[in-house]
């Protein structure tokens, strides 16, 4: 297990390493400089900016530059917030992006296990349909369609909730609101799914053989052995949650990292798409082996260390 | 116990046939057949059957209906709404309305005049309350631009803002999106259904191989890939359906994955390997139909994802060049204006509703169609 | 003694895209306290699903009990509700699955699905729970028990799987016992040392068992009396020394005489020839006449009644109507008969 | 064309109406009642930098203009009114300026405001090791030897910027430059307290701790992506004159989320997109903010069809700019008619408009743009053409270039290809006139008209489009040069130079852009500027909240 | 039976363990040595859990052998890369499962089930020949061809078992592994199922490992037993020399717990039970042979008291 663990960190290590030099040289590929003014600027003022940056040197080197502050822990400046730490920004937007996320995601997986749940003990019946419909709607709305109707009669009509801005605890609610709906539908139906399938095999039959009542069937029996494909889907939706989207932030106007790292890919602050991707890719491959290691409690019979 | 006795001439020795008739019970079907023949029973999976070729041919003949043609601009006659002789009950009669407030009744009718471009002679002003009550004067307006802009034909959907018809557009933009669908649909079944399989399959180094790459392919921001290819590829569908290849089929991957992770040591799997079956025979007959239910369920999932990504991708410049819509760029368009010209988001919505709806529905269907052991 | 359990007139079907599986076609019997029925027949006879409705567990759908009522210490189960039903489930009436495999949940701990019922039944601390898991577990030989009670099922074999599914059932000392094939997957001695502990806790709780198995030689270890199964029938039922020494249908004697014995040496066994009828569309008449040896013009026509042989002796075979030409049982049926009343004496004289 | 539509001509009407209005506010000035005097406003991006020398956007602009005074500031009507100089005089040739400064000028921290801060803040623009974008921009070609040390060939003591003592500043300048003064209210020309940025090294101007002001405002926070709030500056030399007590700004990015915020009270100002005018139009809080913005369609010469000139008259003419601007666009936007906005520049003379003297010069003729058109086919030998046509990457870009594509395919055999591509791509297809029709726009660095017509020198940083006329370039070079203190003349050169511009086709003209808004009736006295900071709230004020 | 037979499987000091836990390791099965020959029925029988399975399963290479051999005809089964040679191991080679229900597969028609040997290994032309390969596997297990066209859950116990023997028959390997192929089998299918491999045995000289419980029949059907013990071989024997002189106590503990469908002589049997600890300690115990062709697990001491109470007549 531990050896296991281990392994999967240098693994870890190595792909993120990957993903560093992919990302490094496809950025080099992007078109333009990150400069902001530099419509304004004749090409030799613009090398000279970028010589300063150190922009102009040879890709390979600006590379092993890169790689080497990478070990020494150091991300870089970036240049659309001159000067400034791209850590120091990571951090900052990092945390409203993963508080909106973690609670989305709370929020919704269990919200979203309960339709499923009912949707699946209630087999073809109305409760079924009932939440069948809400997964569906809830996937087919776009999310700023749904966050604009939140946000226009939650905050304002009816004045529940603050409209936008991020100012306190009940400034997440819209917005978590607004980004859970996908992890309800994606749970509610996984669930359904999956438990439909459980409910069908025989040590449900003993387990109500035992007298274990419905509530006591599905939720300490089925449960567990429903939990592998919603557990596999939820682990890099908590990524996407978690690091933010451009849309639920700038609708609710949340200080998040996902409208940032959009905005960087379009000014080509290399240090931050940088520093965000690895960030995001460390965040990812982290939650996959969590989820690895979760496969293996939920479902002993899967050992992914056999034979390797 | 019995009541009538039965008479002695029956009580003679016959001797037994040696091979009994059978009677077909039912003809020998395949296993795919068998869930179609059940699908077929499952009357809501049919409902959404139904929708699905009713919409895929309004995508087809829609466009036709009409004299208009998607592109064909008239700033003149921007931003009207729905109008179908007959269908005014339901609402689309072609009048706008707005409901204004002011301190006196005048004021509130200046403004809900203003808001039509006092345009007198065709709005309708209704007083709904003078103001005497104490509170403020309402006002409504109601506004035929129809008649304002001598407009002779109906707009079955109304117009956008650049006085295009939108029932055309949203027929034409069904295409696309149908196309999308379709498309998101076999990638996610080719690529992720096969990756998953083979990585859980092979297990060990394969595996960690195999979903090595998958962190990688997820690591590399989505959007560098996307601009990149703007340089080199021009927008169009091509490029859209080289965007959704790249990563479309990665959770769909991983789904797969770990089903199969679960199913690969079942008796029956270990059973099909002693006969000598190939890998690929035991993924293919083996596995992939005990995952099916989550395939289809995942693929409920990627089709909506993927018409949003098409639109989000029309929106940086990868998409389909302007003028051409899809129901995700018209949804994106429309919702601008949700507030005050909310006709403009409602019918590309709804058409998108059905048409999820109509997919989850005949998913379900599917789903239930390929587990034997569900049975009306 | 009064009747535990009462069943009339049983009938459960299955709707399939087939048509109608008519699984179970009017089964009635009883159990009394403190005695073990055992249910034998062909396999597809419907033993399986005649238990799964005495508990309430048939599938629906597709399944449904079409007819019948089934009395419980005089209640009818068929009318109760799910939720009364649960209390019943476990505690009063327990269920040994046939398939140790997949009856127990893959992704709980063993001890944990043992405790679960006694938990719920016997409001049982966890800790008393554990204790007396652990003392199933030791009950039905399974050894370390400390050790596997931590384990979860796909780590035991067969054997051991289908003990844990006994423990579990065992548990609650429940009054009523549901074996389907118990002891199928177990080798001899752990069969035996299984078939001891089920009659110990019958004599102290006076539990009643209806016992399903294929193997005779059990049958003749458990059973007080003997139901045999065909078709989704009982065609005959009757004290085990009715059905062992003096069986009347030829089903039965189709049973007694595939069984070899250790000293047979001959080059085939005898097996009833012929296949199992289709219940989607049962024969008309006597169901297992198409493979009956003695089969008469009649069988082929009407059902035949429960024949009364002695008092608690009842068979469904028209070869006991009264106009029925004298049919012995087969030879080797005979024989068998005879070697064993040998033995008998000889092992009397032992 | 000659009458305008109704709703453009309620727009600017309106317009203008509320500048009369803050006028007429102006003379109650100290009258705030008892309003709390707090400020709620929305940005729609982060403040990059409040570091002078570095920022290059409107954001940074803003707050360094609102928490700054340069050595100008420019008054309500774009004119400039004394910051920290007093006054100045300027050298017979023009080249030298000496400021006087005013004494009673602080830094919020207590330091006196010198003119070393001037100096140390210019040449820190313009020294290469900055990395400064818009100190070269800005100051090469005006501030003596700023180019030479921008591009490190000369010493960044060399700049033409001398202390002569604690309170006079002399600038010497490259060639004479009329619009020098209202340059110096831009923010790259801004001061710097040099021990303060020194001491705070490289974390100057990170957060509100590391910044100093001297201006009517100063920062008393400033969360990244959140926003920030600014207080009115105890220590400014003209706190008298300054009523707010506080502004506070979110960063909102959506417009609907704006609109939503301002009905619930939570901002006092919000930008309308054309979806919302329709709905505000007729509310009292309705605003059209004028921004001397052009939008235009650039032509790339250098390509086979478009180097053909009536081909470029033909897409001039044929594009119904009333109708884009009233229906697509509908926030009170015009239809522009040359390269210059109206309301932006006037004569020295006669303070006439330049665009009224100048005159409508292209508009919307589809019968002449088909006469060109029908020659330039001609003239090429082609019937049918394709022209593919790069267009923005704002949401409202995307309707104008499906409108454009369809105006322009009114010429017959015209086809137009869209592609809308992001920002960074067009950049760069614009730097290598990889493009053959882009739609593109331009706002003012300084009041002069020399800010719209430079850019298409030959060879221009900006032109990208081939265009080379040496007629074209004499007239803007001699009223840079010999014509520089001759006013009267060189505002004819420009006049001049646009009507070359317009007949040479080098572009085609759009609109000129407009903001609508929704604003508060309580708020009073924000001036807007045409450039530098979009709004002055200096003299802002709440009243009858 | 005489050791002159022509060995078709070899089996040397084969082992199989399972990591359990974090330590610990299941020796399920541990060192076992054995041959089988050709044409014969080796019975394998013992405790549950004692590695029937995980044998046969380790043979057929479902499991890669922890230590030791397994010949085939000669050739190391577990050092087979190539693919065409392995699909032929696989055909020559068949496992009947011991729990039908786990393997056969919910989504698949028995026809597809049974078939898929045939379709692996091309052996029908067309479709009708498939079928009617089929229906006559479905009858020679005593099914029918209606039941083709179900599906595994719409099964009893009994007819999935012989769902699974019909797939292993439908390749027509020449070594099949028979994993308790009748315990949950009624008696007259019992007997059908056994008529049936024995007639094929005869017909095409197959090879059989039958693993079972039932040891009446297991004595029927088997030329030779073995009898495993806790991941060991602990005696082997023809089977009436292993009836008759059961010599490891453990065999006679089995011997004597075989229930006879008798209900008198039920009533009064006596078990004699088996304790590991009262082997003698002091010595490893080794496999050796007592008498000819007679086996046991026995330390020296133990071998000569064997010898002394059975001795060769
Ligand atoms: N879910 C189902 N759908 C359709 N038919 C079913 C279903 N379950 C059982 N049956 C049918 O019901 C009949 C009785 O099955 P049951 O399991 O009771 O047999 P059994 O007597 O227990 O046999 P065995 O001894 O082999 O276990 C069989 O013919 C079977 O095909
Ligand atoms: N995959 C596995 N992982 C860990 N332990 C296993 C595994 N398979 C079997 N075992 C263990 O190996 C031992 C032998 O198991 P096996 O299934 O071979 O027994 P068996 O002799 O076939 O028993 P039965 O007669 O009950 O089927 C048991 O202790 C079992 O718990
Ligand atoms: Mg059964
Ligand atoms: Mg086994």
């Amino acid at each position: 297990m531990v050896r296991y663990i281990l392994e999967r960190l240098v693994y870890m290590f190595i792909t993120l390493l990957l993903i560093a030099t992919l990302t490094f040289f496809l950025m080099k590929l992007l078109p333009g400089t990150p400069l902001s003014a530099a419509d304004k600027l004749s090409e030799e003022q613009q090398a000279i900016v970028l010589e300063k940056y150190g922009l102009n040197d040879p890709v390979p080197v600006q590379y092993f530059n890169y790689i080497t502050g990478l070990f020494q822990g150091d991300l870089g400046l970036s240049f659309q917030f001159d000067n400034r730490e791209v850590s120091t920004i990571l951090l900052e937007r990092m945390g409203p992006s993963m508080t909106l996320g973690a609670q989305a995601l709370l929020f919704g997986t269990i919200i979203g296990m309960l339709l499923g749940l009912i949707a699946a003990i209630y087999h073809n019946g109305f409760l079924d349909y009932g939440s069948t419909f809400i997964a569906v709607v809830g996937k087919s709305i776009p999310s700023f369609v749904f966050a604009g109707i939140l946000q226009f009669y939650l905050g304002v009509q009816w004045g529940l909730f603050p409209v936008a801005l991020w100012e306190g605890w009940e400034y997440t609610v819209l917005p978590t609101i607004a980004l859970a709906i996908f992890p309800i539908a994606i749970a509610a139906r996984y669930m359904r799914t999956e438990m439909l399938e459980v409910l069908g095999s025989d040590f449900i039959t003993t387990a109500r053989a035992k007298g274990v009542n419905r509530f006591g069937v599905v939720f300490k029996h089925g449960l567990r052995n429903a939990l592998i494909p919603l557990v596999t889907i939820i682990g890099p939706l908590a990524v996407s949650l978690m690091t933010g989207t451009l849309v639920i932030e700038n609708i609710f106007s949340v200080p998040g990292i996902g409208e940032q790292f959009v905005k960087s890919i379009n000014t080509n602050d290399y240090p931050i798409i940088m520093g965000t991707t690895l960030f995001f890719s460390f965040l990812f491959i982290l939650i996959i082996l969590i989820i690895d290691l979760l496969y293996g409690l939920i479902d002993p019979r899967i050992r992914l260390t056999e034979g390797d | 116990m019995e009541n009538h006795k039965p008479s002695k001439d029956l009580f003679v020795p016959v001797e037994r046939e040696e091979e009994e008739q059978h009677e077909i019970g039912r003809p020998s079907l395949s296993f795919w057949k068998d869930s179609m023949i059940r699908l077929r029973k499952n009357k809501a999976a049919m409902v959404g059957l139904v929708l699905l070729i009713l919409i895929a041919f309004m995508a087809i003949f829609g466009p036709y209906m009409n004299e208009y043609t998607a592109n064909e601009q008239d700033l003149g006659r921007a931003k009207i709404p729905a109008k179908v002789e007959g269908l005014g009950w339901l609402g689309m009669d072609g009048t706008l309305s707005t409901v204004e407030e002011g301190e006196t009744v005048e004021d509130a009718q200046a403004d809900a005049l203003a808001r039509f471009k006092n345009d007198e002679e065709n709005t309708e002003i209704n007083v709904l309350s003078d103001g005497s009550d104490g509170g403020q004067a309402r006002v409504e307006a109601i506004h035929d631009p129809y008649a304002a802009k001598d407009i002779e034909n109906n707009f079955w959907f109304g117009t956008d803002g650049l006085g295009r018809d939108q029932w055309t557009r949203v027929w034409e933009g069904t295409r696309i999106s149908l196309y999308i669908a379709l498309l998101a649909a076999a990638i996610d079944m080719v690529i992720g259904v096969a990756y998953g399989g083979i990585s859980a399959y092979y297990g060990g180094r394969v595996d960690n191989y195999m979903q090595r790459f998958i962190e990688i392919i997820t690591g590399i921001p989505n959007l560098v890939v996307v601009v990149l290819m703007i340089l080199i590829m021009d927008p169009g569908i091509l490029s859209i359906t080289i965007a959704l290849v790249i990563t479309g089929w990665i959770p769909m991957a991983r789904i797969v994955r770990g089903q199969v992770l679960k199913l690969k040591s079942q008796e029956f799997v270990l059973a099909s390997q002693t006969l000598g079956s190939s890998d690929g025979r035991v993924i293919r007959k083996h596995l992939v139909p005990n995952v099916m239910g989550l395939i289809i369920i995942n693929t409920m999932f990627t089709i909506p994802s993927a018409i949003f990504f098409e639109a989000f991708l029309s929106f940086i410049g990868l998409g389909l060049p302007t003028p051409q819509a899809s129901l995700g760029t018209l949804i994106d368009e429309g919702f601008k204006s949700l507030q005050i010209y909310p006709f403009i988001l409602f019918w590309p919505a709804l058409v998108l509703s059905i048409l999820m709806i109509g997919f989850n529905v005949l998913a379900d269907g599917l789903r239930d169609a390929f587990d034997p052991k569900m049975r009306e | 003694m009064e009747n535990l359990l009462e069943v009339n007139n049983l009938h459960v079907s299955f709707d399939t895209y087939g048509g109608e599986v008519k699984a179970v076609r009017g089964v009635d019997f009883s159990v009394k306290k403190g005695e073990t029925l055992a249910i034998v027949g062909e396999s597809g006879s419907g033993k399986s699903v005649t238990t799964k409705a005495l508990m309430g567990l048939i599938p629906q759908p597709p399944g449904r009990i079409k007819e019948g009522e089934i009395l419980f210490e005089g209640k009818d189960l068929t009318k109760m509700k799910d939720k009364e039903l649960a209390n019943i489930r476990g505690k009063d009436i327990a269920m040994i699955f046939q398939d140790p495999m997949t009856s127990l949940n893959p992704t709980m701990k063993v001890g944990n699905q043992i405790m679960e019922g006694l938990i719920k039944h016997q409001k049982k601390s966890k800790s008393e729970a554990r204790e007396r898991a652990l003392e199933l577990l030791k009950l039905v030989g399974i050894p370390n028990p400390e050790q596997r009670i931590k384990q979860y099922p796909h780590q035991f074999s067969g054997g051991m799987r289908q003990r844990v599914v006994i423990a579990i059932a065992l548990a609650c000392n429940p009054k009523l016992l549901l074996a389907d094939e118990p002891t199928t997957a177990l080798d001899v001695t752990i069969q035996a040392q299984i078939l001891e502990v089920m009659k110990d806790i019958q004599k102290e709780m006076d539990s009643g068992i209806v016992f399903i198995t294929h193997d005779l030689g059990v049958v003749a270890n458990v059973a007080d009396r003997v139901a045999v199964m065909y078709a989704g029938k009982i065609v005959e039922i009757g004290k085990v020394d009715d059905i062992f020494y003096n069986p009347k249908h030829p089903y039965t004697w189709g049973l007694l005489g595939s069984m070899p014995s250790l000293e047979s040496t001959e080059d085939e066994l005898y097996a009833i020839p012929g296949s199992p009828p289709d219940l989607l569309n049962p024969p008309k008449g006597d169901a297992f006449a198409p493979r009956s040896d003695h089969a008469m013009k009649i069988d082929f026509e009407q059902e035949p009644p429960m024949f009364k042989v002695s008092d608690d002796h009842y068979a469904a075979t028209w070869l006991l109507h009264e106009h029925a030409p004298h049919t012995e049982p087969p030879k080797s049926v005979q024989d068998r008969m005879k070697g064993m009343a040998r033995e008998r004496s000889e092992g009397d004289k032992v | 064309s000659g009458g305008g539509d109704e709703s453009a001509d309620d727009g600017s009407g309106e317009g203008s109406e509320d500048t009369e209005q803050q006028e007429g506010n102006e003379g109650e000035e100290g009258t705030s009642g008892d309003s709390e005097q707090v400020l709620n406003l929305s940005d729609t991006a982060d403040i990059p930098t409040m570091d002078s020398s570095m920022a290059t956007d409107t954001v940074a602009f803003q707050w360094l203009g609102s928490t700054k005074d340069g050595l100008y500031r420019l008054d309500e009507n774009a004119n400039a009114e004394p910051g920290i100089a007093k006054d100045h005089t300027m050298s017979e040739d023009g080249t030298t300026y000496t400021f006087n400064l005013r004494e009673d000028a602080n830094w919020s921290n207590g330091d006196p405001v010198t003119a070393n801060d001037f100096v140390y803040a210019w040449q820190r623009a313009v020294n290469p090791d900055t990395g400064s974008e818009y100190g070269p921009y800005m100051m090469s070609g005006v501030i003596k030897n700023a180019e030479a040390i921008s591009t490190g060939e000369m010493e960044v003591s060399e700049l033409g910027v001398t202390a002569v003592d604690d309170y006079t500043l002399e600038v010497q300048l490259e060639q004479p430059t009329p619009y020098f003064e209202s340059l110096t209210a831009f923010g790259t020309f801004l001061p710097l307290n040099q021990s303060f940025v020194e001491e705070q090294g490289d974390s100057y101007a990170q957060e509100a701790e590391s910044l100093l002001s001297n201006g009517p405002f100063k920062f008393e926070s400033w969360d990244q992506g959140e926003g920030w709030t600014v207080v009115k500056n105890e220590e400014y030399w003209d706190a008298e004159n300054v009523q707010l007590d506080e502004i506070n700004v979110n960063v909102v990015k959506d417009t609907a989320t704006g609109v939503n915020l301002y009905n619930s009270g939570e901002i006092d100002r919000t930008n309308l997109s054309s979806e919302f005018v329709d709905e505000y139009r007729s509310s009292e809080e309705f605003q059209i903010k004028d921004e001397p913005t052009l939008f235009y369609l650039k032509m790339n010469q250098t390509g086979d069809i478009l180097s053909n000139v009536n081909a470029r008259k033909a897409i001039q003419y044929a594009i119904n700019k009333q109708d884009m601007t009233d229906v697509i666009l509908n926030n009170g936007s015009k239809p522009s008619t040359g390269h210059m906005p109206e309301g932006f520049v006037s004569s020295p003379g006669t303070d006439e408009g330049f665009r009224e003297m100048n005159g409508d010069l292209v508009t919307y003729d589809l019968e002449k743009a088909k006469e060109h058109w029908a020659t330039a086919k001609e003239e090429l030998g082609m019937d049918s053409i394709e022209l593919e046509y790069l267009g923005g990457d704002t949401e409202t870009a995307k309707k104008l270039d499906a409108y454009i594509k369809d105006q322009l395919e009114q010429l017959e055999g015209l086809t137009v290809n869209v592609s809308s591509v992001p920002f960074e791509v067009r950049l760069e297809r614009d730097t290598n006139m990889n493009y053959q029709l882009q739609f593109a726009g331009w706002g003012p660095d300084y009041i002069d008209p020399n800010t719209f017509l430079n850019m298409w020198l030959t060879d221009g940083g900006n032109n990208h489009t081939g265009y080379a006329s040496e007629e074209y370039d004499s007239l803007i070079n001699e009223a840079n040069t010999d014509l520089a203190q001759e006013p009267e003349a060189r505002w004819d050169n420009f006049l001049e130079a646009e009507k070359l511009l317009m007949d040479d086709a080098v572009l085609a003209p759009l609109y000129q852009r407009s903001l609508a808004q929704l604003q508060k009736p309580y708020v009073k006295g924000v001036y807007v500027n045409p450039m530098g900071a979009d709004y002055t709230y200096k003299y802002a004020y709440i009243e009858g909240k | 039976m005489s050791t002159t037979k022509e060995k078709l499987l070899e089996i040397n000091n084969l082992k199989q363990h399972f990591k359990s836990g974090r330590k610990g390791v299941i020796k399920a099965v541990d060192g076992l040595d054995f041959d089988i020959y050709k044409g014969e029925t080796f019975g394998l029988v013992g405790e549950s859990g004692c590695g029937k399975s995980t044998t046969g399963r380790t043979i057929i290479r479902l499991y890669d052998a922890t230590d030791g051999e397994v010949r085939f005809n000669g050739e190391d089964v577990h050092s087979v890369k190539n693919k065409d040679e392995l699909k032929r191991f696989n055909r020559e080679m068949q496992m009947i499962f011991q729990d039908p229900y786990a393997s056969l597969n919910p989504r698949m028609k028995v026809e597809d089930i049974i078939a898929e040997g045939i379709d692996v290994h091309g052996l029908a032309s067309n479709d009708q020949e498939r079928k009617e390969i089929v229906v006559d596997l479905l009858e020679t297990v005593g099914l029918n061809e209606d039941h083709a066209n179900r599906y595994p859950h719409e099964f009893s116990g009994g007819q999935r078992q012989r769902i699974g023997i019909a797939r292993a028959l439908a390749v027509d390997p020449s070594f099949i592994i028979a994993d308790e192929p009748i315990s949950a089998l009624d008696v007259s299918i019992q007997a059908q199922v056994v008529n049936l491999l024995k007639k094929l045995q005869a017909e095409k000289g197959l090879t059989y490992l039958f693993i079972a419980h039932d040891l009446s029949m297991v004595k029927y059907i088997s030329d030779r037993i073995g009898v495993m013990y806790f991941g060991k071989m602990v005696e082997l024997a023809d089977a009436d020399e292993l009836y008759k002189n059961p010599m490891h106590p453990y065999t006679q503990s089995l011997l004597s717990a075989i229930p006879l469908p008798d209900p008198d002589y039920e009533r009064n049997r006596r078990r004699f039970n088996y304790d590991p600890s009262d082997h003698d300690q002091s010595e490893e115990p080794e496999f050796r042979e007592v008498r000819p062709n007679h086996w046991v697990l026995c330390t020296q001491k133990e071998m000569e008291k064997y010898q002394k109470d059975f001795p060769v007549s």
